[in-house]
Order: structure tokens, then sequence, then C-alpha cells
């Protein structure tokens, strides 16, 4: 319950300046939000099952959902800059089959995993020049990208392969221990790294704040000499090589390859990074606030694993019903008049 | 001066667009040190010129030599590389991110490979203050200052690279007079540093004032370049029009005002008391009687374009209260000013008023049609009708009701716009800078049809940065300062002066 | 013949008759049509029958397209139609009865017309994004198809509901026709009236609309609701094709193909001018191309790899910079987007 | 049921509107391990069929009566969402954990997660392919391979006249696993026998608008259909549909062969309509219970249980028509 006096503050300061135009602090606002809707919903599982109460339980949280985080960062890009990209849950399907198929076939780890990031950013550039060069929508690109990402996915093969690669297998199993039995897996350090390097390429890099810029108004950004163009191809490309680390990270959580695995993963993708305070006009949001959008998913079905009494169906309403009440409560505390 | 080399030398240039040759055969140049002014009405290619300079456009045709070197520019950015730089009329900067980034973005300094923020927080400031701009905080963002702010701190962007060559298009349709003055400083400044300007505005005055050459273009042709001292006012505008003086003489600088009948004893058709919004503007008293142009003075940034927003319901009110014809009433939106026969044309064409990939048609009878309902259609016959008159009445070029508005020039936009409300027939008609970035033709007469609604029996609210624009054609003129009605004078041949004594003298 | 290359239509068209061409190549008998059973049967009315759904959907995307929307909750609505008019029929006292069958499709239509006024009351009062407001029904949807049929299929025998879906009058397709009402009823409504030019208006500039007097609140709301109307009618057409409610299944993905349809019928995403007409072609484009995988015989696996490529390249026939690049080999001096002309 | 998670969503919605936590703690939801009652974790599929959704209520009523506290999650076909239901089951220290496998590799991780913890693993409905046999203590479910190989067995039997026979098969969701093993155990079957022949196969989705879909273009496409093999009920439903609207008679022009066995394709099944049905029996229940005792107390169970199934032909399915559950 502490975490939530401290968030009052910032959540009144924007509410009371919701008139007028967005100012300084009110640009925290939808990320702050999420980050005290989170807080709150921890509070309320803690409080329905005692169990709940556990360190381990939110590290599980960053465990279970390293591929999704790192998706969601890759998203972030795109969505600053206006875009989007369906194309993510195929392209981690691509990726585990890619590397399950190799791995199978006797390829060395040192080989597979830079060729599945090749593929990944590959496949990701290429869309972006479509998009750029032949100025089709985004969403049409990246929804044929996912066609043809699934597709590969078939041809490649209809049956799961197991991976039994030994660095495959420990990086699944290894347990990184922190403060007394608490623990997290090798993946949540290659995640928090993806996220780190991403804060840090939009916030201190040209290229970052040329994807703001992009976002914000695509034709000035070109008017005042900005590598358009370029960086329009390299969002797609980012988000392409995130795909593909999210598939390894896939891979090292599942230790399989399945062509029908990470399906709808991009809709989870994009309502993390929307949940997290990116608006889907561009411009405006920030990474870390889709990994709190991550998170915030994840309790979500933590608390109904918890629950274990929603039926099939009642579990999907649910997750309806929590991602509106996000949504509104978001839309309460981060209120712009237009 | 002749003998030196040209920082500019465009010859020859040819640009055409689907149907149309932009540019024909157009050489131009630029010289170090110089303020150079590039005239034309709309649509006589000066905009294009500049974008196959600035490299937005490319050319179809010709050469242009920059220091000694053929370029030939694909992108803005390799025209920037060359040392160009362009501060456009629309500010073309990113809303969502700080003043500082707006300034430096593309050209951060930066430390091993990162982006130093403190380095351009310092860079920053320093550029601000270099145009007087101490008062704008960095740190925020763009979106929250106002269009005179943007349009600086794009200013302030480009004089931060040392530019060789400095295009400001249009850069002072947005500013008031001391803003105005306070650029020209910074202009005088870069010039006497070496820089070339090239300088395009509609203010013949300020033109007069800052640029020592000038180029006219007509049509996408070529006039003639001329030094600005020896070209007089009147052969420059005879030569952009191409039309004789007799001609011009309609063009006089003479109020166009009519005086309004008597009405004392009307009911004034709208009445403010108080009016005001929580960190806008406040203490608005202002009544304005039918057949009376009522004029709105003061400094940019003073809340004109608020009052403006306010009375159209735009912004909702938070203080005070409004009598229309002697009733209180609400006005919530848009919608519930247009039900009480109120029209508004906003200061911001582009994003405000254009539905750009509509026909003119579509535009001109929006704001009817939307009072209609959409299940009420307004039958073709009717439109036809009312497109027809207005295409004629103002004067709207191409005159062809199914072209896509975006592809007008900006005074012909603007003329749409105001037939938009005409066809309404309002009771009050709102115009905020209804001839900002508009030629003189156009801009006189859109005064003339001001004054004409007025002595039809139409009330209006014309806002001006321009106070000899709004002298001309209102009854009376309302000062405001710092966000608060201050006075209002009955326009009985006060002068510009009196206005600005007004302004600075606080209320009476 | 340049007019014609101009019309965005155009290219729609020909990819639509290039398939059906394809077709034709493969199997000599694909065109024909005989009539059988007093109406007609062959490929070409499958491909009406089965497409009628997707079109459907389509038109309501195509306006919820035009006010710079999109309606992904329109698969969920498809399941819960079909879902609660199966299971009022089968829990009826008289299942097989016309009155039992329009019952159940009035009350199916109704709820869908409740969920489009939830939709639109999320887009255009609470001003959440049109993508995360209709996932949530997306989500949510399904879940309230299963929880109508108890997660179990639900079928129904009662011949007037089949006609819906599979029967034939005129000797045409009731679906089809049902669609081409509705076609027209779109078309009437936002042409005979001014609601397609205030959509565009809305979509746009909703700035200037508003300013302009328009109640964009109001237009928005009534393109969800329509959305929505029409995704009902699909989920009725849909069981009843199949005497069925199957709620985890029915217009699973049929956002996406609705949302594709809108895009190669030429509307953009971004908003703004639209082309019904556009959005049947493009319906039928992916109708036919479903046909044209089972014509082909192409493998289920490699059958997702095939429509990516199709799609694409009928996305790039219609890209006007695809075509440039194609006839000049080289980039095409591109006026961006958001510039006007200054002429 | 509907009432408590009701309520869950209300506590969450309340709580987090007045943004004060705390409160619902008097959830009274019965949690962990306490007295002598089995808790159960039971991750599920999801609810992608009514067969599903059959296994679901079977699983659930049969913990009812078995006294079992069940713990249900659903998946929603996603494999990641049944890892994370495993280890929160392992975090709430169930007593035994059951699930359907979404797919057959990739469990490794996690079922050592639940050995470490001492929690016994039940897999049920379908298998994974791990080499280490220890991660979980049963399996049990039916064979997808040997249903697929039952219906070419009958159908080998059927066509003893050597005439060719055109078969097309409508193949359940492209890649997954009962679609591939019943694809396999039919193929496998019937190659011996040359006179039948796959002349044509598609994938259905294991849907009636996808096996109708389907079944139309094939009917244009081949003239001579003589046998169709849907991978499950609904599709050879679907299947019968799209072959009476083009004027043939389902069951006598074109036999139909199907796998499931539920209720409607039963009654098809008994019309004629369906001329052979391989049973897949959802009801695991009961059997599952017994185990998950047997497995708490430490008894020996053995590591393959198969489910009790057979096939029906017309008459068979007269005769359990009225009995049938599901």
């Amino acid at each position: 319950m502490s975490p939530l006096s401290t968030l009052t503050p910032p959540l009144k300061k924007s509410s009371a300046i919701g008139y007028g135009r967005l100012r300084g602090g009110a640009r925290y606002a939808p990320t702050l939000a999420t980050l005290g809707l989170f807080l709150a919903m921890f509070a309320v599982g803690a409080g329905m099952y005692p169990s709940f109460l556990s360190g381990q339980v939110l590290l599980n949280l960053f465990i279970d959902n390293t591929f999704l985080t790192v998706l969601a960062v890759g998203m972030t890009f795109v969505i600053l800059t206006g875009g989007i990209d369906l194309s993510v849950g195929a392209v981690v399907a691509l990726s585990m089959m890619v590397c399950a198929s190799l791995l199978q076939a006797g390829w060395n780890p040192s080989m597979v995993i830079p060729l599945v990031i090749l593929i990944g950013g590959g496949l990701g550039t290429l869309m972006g020049l479509v998009i750029q060069y032949f100025d089709i929508q985004p969403f049409i690109v990246t929804l044929a990208g996912m066609f043809l990402a699934r597709g590969l996915c078939y041809v490649i093969s209809l049956d799961s392969i197991p991976v039994t690669d030994p660095f495959f297998t420990s990086m699944a199993q290894a347990r990184i221990p922190l403060a007394g039995d608490l623990f997290i897996s090798p993946g949540v350090l290659i995640a928090v790294a993806v996220v780190a390097v991403a804060f840090f390429i939009l916030h201190h890099t040209r290229f970052g704040r040329t994807v703001y810029a992009l976002g914000g108004n695509e034709h000035s950004a070109m008017l005042m000499g900005l590598n358009v163009k370029g960086t329009k191809v390299a969002v797609y490309a980012v988000s392409g090589l995130c795909s593909a680390v999210a598939g390894l990270l896939f891979s090292f959580y599942s230790l399989s390859g399945y062509s029908l695995a990470a399906q709808g993963m991009e809709l989870d993708a994009i309502a993390a990074v929307v949940i997290g305070g990116t608006l889907l006009t561009g411009g405006t949001g920030y990474v870390l606030g889709s990994v709190v959008g991550v998170l915030v998913l994840g309790i979500v079905q933590t608390f109904i694993a918890y629950d274990g009494t929603l039926s099939s169906w009642w579990t999907k309403i649910v997750i309806g019903g929590l991602l509106l009440v996000f949504i509104l409560l978001q839309r309460l505390f981060s209120r712009k008049t237009y | 001066m002749n003998k030196i080399v040209p920082v500019v030398q465009m010859d020859d240039i040819e640009i055409g667009f689907p149907g149309v040759k932009a540019l024909d055969r157009v050489s131009f140049r630029l010289f170090q040190g110089e303020v150079h002014a590039l005239m034309g009405e709309n649509g006589a290619g000066k905009s294009t010129l500049i974008k196959a300079l600035t490299g937005v456009y490319s050319i179809d045709a010709g050469t242009i030599v920059v220091l000694g070197e053929s370029k030939r520019f694909s992108t803005p950015a390799e025209s920037q590389a060359a040392g160009i730089s362009t501060v456009y009329q629309e500010v073309n900067l990113c809303p969502n991110l700080s003043v500082e980034e707006n300034i430096l973005l593309g050209r951060e300094p930066r430390r091993r490979g990162s982006i130093d923020w403190r380095g351009v927080r310092a860079r920053g400031k320093e550029v601000l203050a270099q145009l007087h701009l101490e008062h704008v905080d960095p740190g925020s963002l763009l979106s929250e200052h106002s269009i005179a702010i943007q349009q600086l701190i794009a200013i302030a962007r480009s004089v931060e690279v040392n530019a060789k060559v400095l295009i400001l298009d249009e850069p002072t349709s947005s500013l008031d007079a001391g803003e105005v003055a306070q650029l020209f400083d910074v202009i005088r400044e870069l010039r006497d540093r070496g820089v070339a300007i090239l300088f395009v505005s509609h203010f013949l005055e300020q033109v007069y004032e800052i640029s020592d050459r000038m180029t006219v273009l007509r049509n996408g042709c070529l006039v003639g370049e001329f030094m600005t001292r020896d070209l007089s006012r009147i052969s420059l505008i005879s030569k952009m029009m191409g039309k004789e003086m007799d001609v011009l003489a309609e063009l006089d600088q003479a109020p166009v005002r009519i005086k309004s009948t008597s009405n004392a004893s009307v009911v004034p058709f709208i009445e403010t008391e108080g009016l005001g919004r929580k960190g806008s503007v406040s203490k608005v008293n202002l009544s304005i009687y039918p057949g009376e142009v009522v004029g709105l003075a003061g400094l940019l940034g003073a809340g004109r374009t608020e009052i403006a927003r306010l009375l159209f319901g735009a912004d909702k009110s938070d203080q005070g209260s409004i009598k229309i014809k002697g009733k209180p009433q609400k006005l919530r939106s848009p919608r519930s000013a247009i039900d009480a026969n109120i029209g508004f044309c906003s200061e911001d064409r582009k994003e405000e008023g254009l539905i750009g990939d509509l026909t003119v048609r579509d535009n001109l009878v929006l704001a009817m049609q939307a009072s209609k309902g959409w299940a009420r259609r307004i039958p073709r016959r009717v439109q036809d009708q009312l497109v027809d008159e207005f295409i004629t009445t103002l004067d709207i070029r191409p005159a062809n009701p199914d072209a896509l508005i975006r592809n007008l020039s900006g005074g012909n936009q603007q003329k749409v716009l105001l037939a938009r409300w005409l066809v309404t027939n309002p009771e009050l008609l709102i115009l905020d800078e209804p001839t900002r970035g508009i030629d003189i033709g156009a801009k006189t007469q859109i005064q003339k049809l001001v004054a004409k609604l007025a002595s039809k029996g139409m009330a209006v609210l014309f806002v001006s940065s321009e106070i000899d624009e709004v002298l001309r054609v209102s009854d009376r003129v309302a000062v405001i300062k710092d966000r608060e009605m201050v006075a209002e004078v009955i326009n009985d041949d006060i002068s510009e002066h009196d206005v600005m004594a007004v302004i600075a003298g606080g209320p009476e | 013949m340049k007019s014609l290359l101009k019309n965005r239509l155009t290219w729609p068209l020909v990819a639509l008759l290039a398939l059906l061409a394809l077709n034709q190549v493969f199997r000599a008998d694909f065109l024909a049509l005989r009539m059988q059973d007093g109406h007609l049967y062959g490929s070409l009315i499958d491909i009406l029958r089965n497409g009628a759904p997707t079109v459907l959907i389509a038109l309501g995307m195509t306006l919820v397209v035009a006010t710079r929307g999109i309606d992904l909750s329109v698969g969920a609505i498809v399941a819960i139609a079909g879902a609660i008019s199966c299971s009022y029929i089968a829990s009826s006292s008289d299942p097989s009865s016309l009155a039992t069958a329009g019952t159940a499709a009035a009350i199916a239509v109704v709820a869908g017309l409740a969920l489009g006024v939830w939709n639109g009351f999320l887009v255009s009062v609470i001003g959440v994004q049109p993508i995360i407001a209709t996932l949530v029904l997306m989500t949510a949807g399904r879940g309230v198809a299963q929880l109508v049929t108890g997660g179990q299929i639900v079928s129904v025998s009662n011949d007037h509901y089949k006609s819906i879906g599979a029967g034939y009058a005129f000797t045409l397709p009731i679906s089809i026709l049902i669609t081409a009402a509705v076609f027209v009823l779109a078309a009437v409504l936002t042409r005979r009236t001014a609601l397609g030019t205030l959509i565009e208006a809305v979509g746009i500039n909703p700035v200037a609309s508003r300013l302009a007097g328009i109640r964009a609140r109001n237009i928005i709301w009534i393109v969800y609701v329509f959305s929505a109307l029409c995704a009902a009618i699909a989920g009725l057409m849909i069981s009843s094709n199949v005497t069925a409610a199957d709620a985890n299944n029915a217009g699973l993905y049929i956002e996406m193909d609705a949302i594709l349809a809108v895009v190669i019928g030429g509307t953009s995403l971004a908003g703004g001018r639209y082309s019904l007409v556009g959005t049947v072609i493009g319906a039928f484009i992916i109708q036919t191309l479903t046909t044209t995988v089972y014509t082909l015989g192409i493998p289920p696996e490699v059958t997702l790899v095939f429509k990516a490529l199709v799609v694409l390249s009928v996305c790039l026939l219609q890209a006007p910079a695809a075509r440039n690049a194609l006839r000049r080999f080289r980039p095409a001096p591109k006026l961006p987007a958001k510039e006007k002309v200054a002429i | 049921m509907i009432k408590k998670s009701m309520f869950a969503v209300l506590a969450a919605t309340g709580l987090a509107l007045t943004a004060c936590g705390g409160g619902g703690a008097s959830a009274g939801a019965a949690n962990g391990s306490g007295g002598d009652k089995i808790t159960m974790g039971f991750a599920q599929v999801g609810a992608e069929s009514g067969w599903r959704t059959a296994n679901t209520k079977s699983v659930q009523e049969s913990a009812k009566e078995a006294g079992v506290d069940l713990k249900f999650s659903d998946a929603q076909q996603k494999q990641e969402n049944q890892i994370k239901a495993i280890r929160s089951f392992v975090q709430q220290k169930v007593d035994v954990i059951a699930f359907s496998p979404v797919v057959e590799s990739g469990w490794d991780t996690v079922l050592k997660e639940a050995k470490d913890a001492k929690i016994p693993v039940i897999l049920t409905d379908r298998a994974v392919d791990s080499k280490d046999t220890s991660l979980y203590k049963t399996f049990l479910g039916s064979d997808f391979v040997a249903e697929g190989k039952k219906a070419g067995e009958w159908l080998v039997e059927q066509s003893k006249s050597s005439e060719p026979v055109n078969i097309v098969e409508i193949q359940g969701t492209t890649g997954s696993a009962p679609a591939n093993d019943r694809k396999q155990g039919f193929e496998d079957a019937i190659k011996d026998d040359p006179d039948l022949k796959i002349v044509a196969s598609q994938s259905g989705d294991f849907t009636r608008s996808g096996g109708k879909q389907v079944m139309e273009a094939f009917l244009k496409n081949n003239p001579d259909i003589d046998v169709v093999f849907a991978h499950n009920d609904d599709e050879g439903l679907g299947a019968i549909e799209a072959i009476e609207a083009a004027g043939k008679v389902p069951g006598k022009d074109i036999k139909i062969i199907t796998i499931d066995a539920v209720k409607d394709g039963m009654t098809a099944l008994s019309n004629g309509k369906i001329n052979f049905i391989v049973e897949c029996n959802p009801l695991l229940g009961d059997q599952l219970m017994d185990l998950a005792k047997k497995v708490v107390a430490g008894q020996d169970v053995p590591q393959r249980v198969v489910t009790e199934e057979t096939t029906f032909t017309m008459e068979q399915a007269k005769q359990v028509l009225s009995s049938r559950q599901y």
C-alpha cells in the first residue's frame, strides 16, 4: 500500500493541469498511471492470495515475459514513429523454427544465433524498405510480413522440434540466484540489456531523437534535414532484430520450435506498448513505459492463474475487462483536451 | 559588387507538377552579405523556387551552383549540408520535443557517441539568448508555446548552424511589431557577418525596410532582379501583378471601414461579462452590435485568439457569462455557437480550417451541412448555386468547384473558408487573422468584403496582428494586454500609435 | 486510357480478374455455371457466397477506417451474433419455425448494435484509441460468445435460418443478396445523405471538422454501430451456412481479412477518402485467393506464403510510388503527402 | 463460479479505482496446500473446440465429485501461457499438476521446476517429447496416430475390391499435433493398398465452415470423389453440407470417415450421412482424479494410460446415441 501513497502526487498534478496543453510533468502521466495501477493490482493480489506477496512472483513476471519485453521494446520504436508492426509474433515463431531446425541438423549455436538475428533484422529491413520506398501502409506491409514469416514456419516443419543443444538447455535451466532463495533466468539479463540499450538509443543518440521527431511531425523532420527515410527503415529493422532476439529468448524459454508459437503475440506487444503510455499516433512514449505495460499484462495473467476458478470464457472476459479498466483509468489520469 | 561571385546561382530552373509548370526557366542569384527579397503574388512560384534550393523538390531542368560548386539537391539534408538553412512560414518543428531539442535536432553535441544533454542545454540557452528569447525555457515542450515563439525558435534553429545561406519564407506572418523588429536586428547581424539571406514576405514595408535587392516572379516566370532602393512600391506591385497603375489605384490604402449606422437603440448581438478561462484569458467584457466591426488588437500571445475561441465555444469558458441578443447563453462547443448563428475562421488555416482532401465544393458547404445534420443533405443543385455564387463574388481561383482545396493557394483557401461561413449567413462572424500569409490583392478583397458584410447588418469580430489593418476595418477596437481585455476605443481616426500607447500604458 | 490507369479501382479489378483467369487456366470449367435444384451452381457462386461475410464486414470496416479508426472486434461480434441466435433457436420451444428464426436473427442483430454502441462509446466519448478500444471487445467478446454457448458448438436445424447463409433466391445465394442490400444501404446512406462527406471530413481533419460544427462524436458513433451491424449480419450468415454456432472459431481473424480488403480496395488507413466499391473488389480478391489455393491444390503448409506474396504484389501494384519505380526504375520525385502543391 | 469471478473483477476494478489496496483479502478462495484435500493445478490448452470444452467440463466435474480442489487455468492455445500457469502452480505449492500440453516439445525447464518443488505432474490428452521421463508421473490420453490408423484400417477393409478409390482429406489446423498425427496414422494404414489414393488434401482448421469451404472446392476440382477423411467431426459435418449442396448424397455417393464422435457427429452417423467415426474420448476426468490421488499418495502408476476409445459404425452409433453426453 505504501507504493500507492508515493504515487498519488504525480497523478494529482497531472490531472490538475488536465486542461490546457500538456506540460512538462504530464509527459510521464500515462506511464506513471500505469505503474500505479500495476502496483495497485499487485497489492490487491497480495491481499487476496497470501502466496502472491512474494518476490519470486514479481521476478517470475520478468522470467515469463522476457520475449514479450523485448518485442515491446522493438514495437515501441515502431509506434514512436507512428507506424505499427504486426509481423513480430510470426517472426518470433520463425526464429524459433530456424533455430530448432538448424540445431537439430547439428549446427553450432554460435552459428545459429547470429543467423537467426540476421534473418530477423533482414526481414524487418525488407519491410521497412517496402514501407518507405513503395509508400505502402505499415499495417499492410507487416501483415503480409506476418503471413510470410508464419508461412515459412510451416514450410520448415509442421511438427514441433525439440531443442536439445547443451548451450540452449543451460540457458533455459540456469538460475541466477539473487538475495534469499529468489532467482532469475539468464533470459532476464538479456531482456534487461535490450531495454537498457533501447533506452540509451532512444534518449542519447541522434537516431533515437530522430525517431521521436519522425513521430512528432514527419514532414517537419524531413525539412529539418533529418534522415527520415533511413530512420523509418531502421525502426522496422530494430523491430525485426528485437523479434529475432525475442525468438531466441522464447527458444531458451521453451526449448523447442513450433510453427504455431507466439500467435497473436503482436497484439500483446502493441497492447503493452499502449498501456505503457505510448501514443499510437507516434512521438510520445517511453521504452520503460512499455516494460511496465508488459508487467501489467503479466500480472493480469498471474492474477487469473492464482484465482484458478475462471472458466475459459471468463478468463477471456476478465482479461478484456481488466484491459478496459486500465485504459479507462489511464484516460482519467492523463486526460488531455484537444 | 557584381564582380563578386554569387553564393547561390540558379539558372533556367524548371519544375513541373502534373498539369502545371510551376517554374519556367527562372534564374536567381544571391550574394554574400545581402538581404534579398523574393517577391511575387501567391502562386508566382516563390515557394517552389525555395523548395528547389532546399532540396524538397527536384528540378526538372536548369543548374544550381552553390559556392562555386554545381549541386543537385534531392533531400533537405543535402541542401543543409551545403550550408543552406531554411525557416518556413508554417512552423516545421516537432511539437512533441523540447525547445532545445528542436533547435539542435540532428546536430546535438555528443560525447563518446552519446548525446551530451548538458551541452544541448547550454547551447540551446545560448542560441535563445542570441534571439533575445531568454524567457523561453529550453526544456519546455515546443507545443506549449505560441505560434510566434515557435517561429522564433525555428529561426533560432537555423541561426544555430552558422549557415552560409539563410532562407526566411514568410517568417514574420505570425509575429507582432516588436518581434519583427527583434527579428530584423538578428537578420542584420547575420547579414553583417556575411550570411546571404533570402527573405520572402507579403509585407511590403518590411521588405523595403530590410532588403537590399529583390527578385520578382510572376506566374512561374522571372520578371526581373532589382535593387530595392531603385524600385518604388507602386512599380513593384505593378510588376508583381502584371497590371498597370490605374488598376492598382483600386487597391488604395484608405480605410475600407464604413461608418455603421447608429445602433444605440439596438441590443448587442453578443455581450460578455467577465468572460474567461483558467490559464487562458480573463475579464473579457465585450459587446458586438449587429452591423459593427470590432477589432481585437494586442501583442502576440496577449490572448486575442483565445478570446475568439471562447466566443465560438471552441474552448469552454469557466468564468463570466455570455448573452446573445440579451439572453444568457452557454457556448459549450462550436456546435452551440453555430446554432447561435456564429461563424469562426481560425488563424491556423491548415490545421483548423481546411479539409485538405475534399473539394472546394465540399469545404464550402461543410458548415452549412454540419448544422443541417448528416441526414439532410444539401441538394446538389443548391450546392452548385452556392458554390458558383461564391466563386464569382470572392473571385476564387481556379473557379473549379471540384478541385481539391489543398491544391489552391493560401489566399484562395482563405476565401473558401470565409465562404464556408458566409453561406451559413451568420449574425456574428469571428475572423482570426483572415489575411495572414496571403497576397495584397486577396487581402484587400477580404478587407472590403468585411466592410460590406457589416454594412448588411452582420456583426464581425476582426482579429489581426497588424494594427493598421485592424484600424482600417473596425468601428471599435478592443485592446488586449496580458490575457486581459484592458480597453475599448472607438475607432475615430485614432492612429496605430494611439493603440500602441494603450497597450504600453495599460488600462486607462 | 490514362484516366483508367489513374482510377484507383483499376488495379484491384485487374488483380481480381487475373486471379480468376489463373483459376480458369488450371481448371477449364472454373468459370462455368450450371443450374442445379433451381439455382446457379459453380465456383463463382461459391466465391460470392463464401465471400459475402467478408464483404459485409469490410463494408462496415471501410467507414470506420475512413474516420481514421479501425475495428478489431468484428470477429468477436460475428461469434456473439452466431452464438446468440443459435442458442436461442436451440432452446426455443419450436426450433424449426420461421418465427423462431426471425426472432433469433433479430436478437442477434440487436446485440450487435449494442456492441457497436459500446465500441463507439469508447472511441468517441471516452476518446480511447480505436485499435485498443476494439481490442477490448476482441478479447472479451469471444469469451462472451463462449459463455452463451457454454463452449460447445450449438447445432440447429431450422431451414429458415439455414437459408440466410446457405439458401438461394432468384437463383442466387441469399447471403450475397443480403450483402448487396447492405451495400446499397451503405451507398445510399453515405452518398444520398451527407454522411459520406462528413465521415471523410472527420477522417481527414478532425480538428477542423469540429470547428466547422460537425458533431464528430455522432459520426464516429454511427460508423462503429454500422460496422458492428455488418459483423452481426455476417455472424448470422456464417453460423447459418453450417447450421451451427462455433463460438471459438467463427469469424476468427476475419478482422484482418476485412482490413486487407479495405486497403486493397484503395482506402487509406490514414482515414479520409474511401471507396465502397473498391472494398467489395478487395474482399472478393481475398475470397478468390482462398479458392485459388484449393483449385491449384497448394499444400496447406505453403498457403500462407502464397497469400503473403499475392497480397504484397496487389498492394505494390496499387502504390503509385511502386508503379513509378517500376516504370522508370528510379525513385520518383515524390511530393510529400502532407505538402500542398504550391502553384 | 461465475459469481466468484465477477467478484474478482469487481474487487480489482473497485480497488484500482479508489486506488487504495488491501480490502478484498476476504475473497475466501481456498489456496495452496492445507488439510487432506488435494489441490490440483490443471492447465488446459484452451477452449478451441467443443471437444476441448467437454474435456474441461469432465475434469471440473470429476474434481468436484472426488473432492479435489481444482485450480483451473486456460492457456488460450499458447504455450507460454501454459508455462506461466504451471509456474504459478509451483509458486502456489499445489499437490499435483495436470496439463494438456499445447505442443509436444519444450517442457523440460518448467517440469524440472515442478520436480524440484516435489510436485508430481500428470499429462493428459497429449504427450510431451521429453527424453527425461522422470519429469512426469504418467500420461493419460488418446493416441492420435492410432486414431488415424483406425480410420485407415476401416477403409482398407471396406474396399476389398480392386477398384481405385479417390480419397480427399480435410486436415485439421496446419501444424497442430492431432492434424499431423492423424494424417500420418491414416497414411500409414492405407499405404499398402495401391487402390487407395489421396487425391487432395487441405486444411479445414477443425471447423465446420472450413470443412464446408474446402469440400466445395474439392467437389469442383475432382469429379470422382469416393471417400472423405476429415480430421474431426466438425469438418465432416461441414463437408456433408457441401456434398448435399452439390446434389450428391453423403454416405452413399461419397463415404465419410471422421474422428472424435461428438454428439452431432454421432447423430449424422446414425442417420447414415457419416459412415465411420473413430472415437477420441474427452471424458478423462474420472481417470485423471484416480491417477492424481494415487500419485499424491505415492502409489505407483503406469507411465502410459490410454483412454478407452472405440470406433463406431452406423449401427453402433444408433445404440449409444441416446447416452452420449457431449
